[in-house]
């Protein structure tokens, strides 16, 4: 089956990035298909790279670039979420006249149409959220 | 095929768990995660909804029971517990995933 | 892509003390470009989004509620209200805003696509669809 | 003096504004702000929350009402309305503020 | 700082779903230095904290909740327990993590500081205190 | 009265961090001193300066900067919460080998003693949250 992830909240305040992250390495480890990851709302600030969580908890982002590298994983931020909440790639950098990125390796920031292309190129679409 | 609902709020914060059992359609499967687990446990005041659903069928995760300290003898009879893998096994066999947060 | 699926919007949050309920209406509005079959479902207080009268000049946040209207030109269909929510908050049809809707080629036209439907006919439509989007 | 309590959750989504009321000694001061500020309208079917408790004075944000289209005249009879200097007002009246999210 | 205040930590959320009782944690944590007079308060699901048994071997979340066993080190003298909001979940004072303290001068020592109370008491209490922290 | 004054959710995602500016801008204007004002939780990210919304939109980030500036204002995010989150400044990259920093001018960072001691020193302290 082919699978579209949406993931809603950031990482620690809310477990859904945790249900989201479980559930897809789940589904890839079954075989399954993950056409792509889609990062909405606070879920943007799942691909910061500027986190530094205590060294006996897991890191939710490395976690997440991980996955990433090891099933060439599409992990999407939404454009207009994550200039809201100041996820910054060079692109954006650039367009909005700020002095640093913050995106973490293998996290790609496009618009809300990659979700919804998603939708409709998978068999199945997985909510995570609050 | 009918359709997988997932609820991950705990029944006494928000009235997810009750919306899903009376919005859902009939062999509706129900799988209970994250703080929605303690909807799966038996001896609430809302234990009735579940006990009292027909056509449903219930499932709750393993690891978030665990790790809320909620014991298997603990949970309600004919609750299914599944791992993440069963998880996806439910999201394949059911028609479609209706989160209700 | 050829596919035609059956998009369900669910909302149920109240609008302005979270963002779901503008954010999830920005996915409505960009997803009008890929011509899918799109309805909105609003249940719990999901209902609060469509109460008419909302005045933000007094909180300074951004006044979304305008955008509910112009839903029917941006390939929305259907508007659905769960009335027994409606009905808890004390609330009737006559609160809620009213959404036209053309059909460019046929012209045929529709006053208002916001239907108050009750729980059989939520549970059914929910179930007909092909995706359900959650905020 | 007594104290101060906020609610700014919807009180259909969840509780907060019945534990406060519960858990509030007399004399209180309850505000509703944000979501919580449909709890101050007419005719829902929590009402009886506000209209049937003793010794509690309530208190609702007017700009959050106004942002969610709640007119003045749907507001039960004693709510009354303040801005955010009100809600300063408010702080310094009372012995300290707890807030119920 | 020579005042001394009655602090009191409200926490009504359960553990994991969310950060917030974790992070509560912490704060009562770092208080400690502080040398005030410190209350926990577990109302509604709250009361979820202090269920014991928790193992989150399989989850790979940070198990936070033997630190509430420590809390009788960190100036903690009292952690209050909703009776109605145990009762409504199925839960009894057995289902619940036990805490010790000492003080280490006169070393008074009590074998659990985790007290079940009533409404009334949640309320009076709450009202006695001069600071409330909500998370 | 000496107000302290507590944020424990981010910017946009909920209203908690509006309420919290329009108070204590509300308390300044009546002459209030407000001791410090204390971001916890995802309260943390309201101290990016990444953050571009839309034109039409309130700039939360800037509103806080702002109303610092205007009335040196203490604004102080907390520091575990911060290095979970992805919310950086000089020290803290160097402490944790960052590459980038991303804290928004007059926040500065800082532990969760700094919360502790202004509900102390403060004649009330006043919670915004989720």
């Amino acid at each position: 089956m082919k699978l579209a992830i949406q993931v809603n909240e950031g990482p620690y305040q809310h477990q859904a990035s945790d249900s989201a992250y479980h559930f897809t390495k789940a589904a890839l480890e079954k075989g399954h298909e993950v056409f792509r990851v889609f990062f909405y709302h606070d879920g943007v600030l799942n691909s910061t790279r500027l986190t530094t969580p205590p060294q006996d908890d897991r890191h939710i982002v490395n976690r997440w670039t991980e996955l990433a590298e090891q099933h060439d994983l599409d992990l999407v931020v939404c454009v207009a979420a994550a200039q809201r909440r100041g996820i910054v790639d060079d692109g954006e950098a650039e367009r909005n006249g700020k002095d640093a990125t913050n995106i973490a390796p293998k996290f790609r920031i496009s618009g809300l149409g990659q979700l919804v292309e998603a939708a409709i190129q998978s068999d199945r679409l997985v909510v995570f959220g609050d | 095929m009918a359709d997988l609902y997932t609820v991950n709020k705990s029944p006494f914060e928000k009235n997810s768990l009750e919306a899903v059992i009376r919005f859902s359609t009939e062999g509706a499967a129900i799988l209970m995660l994250e703080d929605g687990v303690y909807g799966a446990t038996k001896g609430t005041v809302v234990e009735s909804m579940i006990t009292g659903a027909e056509n449903k069928k219930f499932y709750a995760l393993g690891s978030d029971l665990k790790a809320r300290g909620i014991a298997e003898d603990r949970v309600i009879d004919g609750v299914e517990l599944v791992d993440y893998a069963g998880f996806v096994d439910l999201v394949e066999a059911n028609e479609k995933v209706q989160a209700w947060l | 892509m050829s596919e035609v699926k059956n998009f369900m919007y669910l909302n149920r949050r109240a609008p302005y003390g979270t963002i779901y309920a503008w954010e999830s209406l920005e996915v409505v509005l960009i997803g009008a470009a890929f011509d899918q079959k799109v309805s909105l479902m609003f249940v719990d207080d999901g209902v609060y989004q469509l109460v008419k009268g909302s005045d933000t000049s007094t909180s300074d946040m951004k006044n979304f509620m305008p955008t509910y209207r112009t839903l029917g030109d941006y390939g929305v269909r259907h508007m659905y209200v769960d009335q027994a929510s409606l009905a808890a908050r004390g609330l009737t049809a006559d609160d809620l805003i009213q959404v036209e809707w053309e059909d460019w080629e046929t012209e045929e036209e529709i006053d208002n696509i916001v239907e108050v439907v009750d729980a059989d006919s939520v549970a059914k439509l929910m179930s007909e669809s092909d995706v359900v989007f959650s905020f």
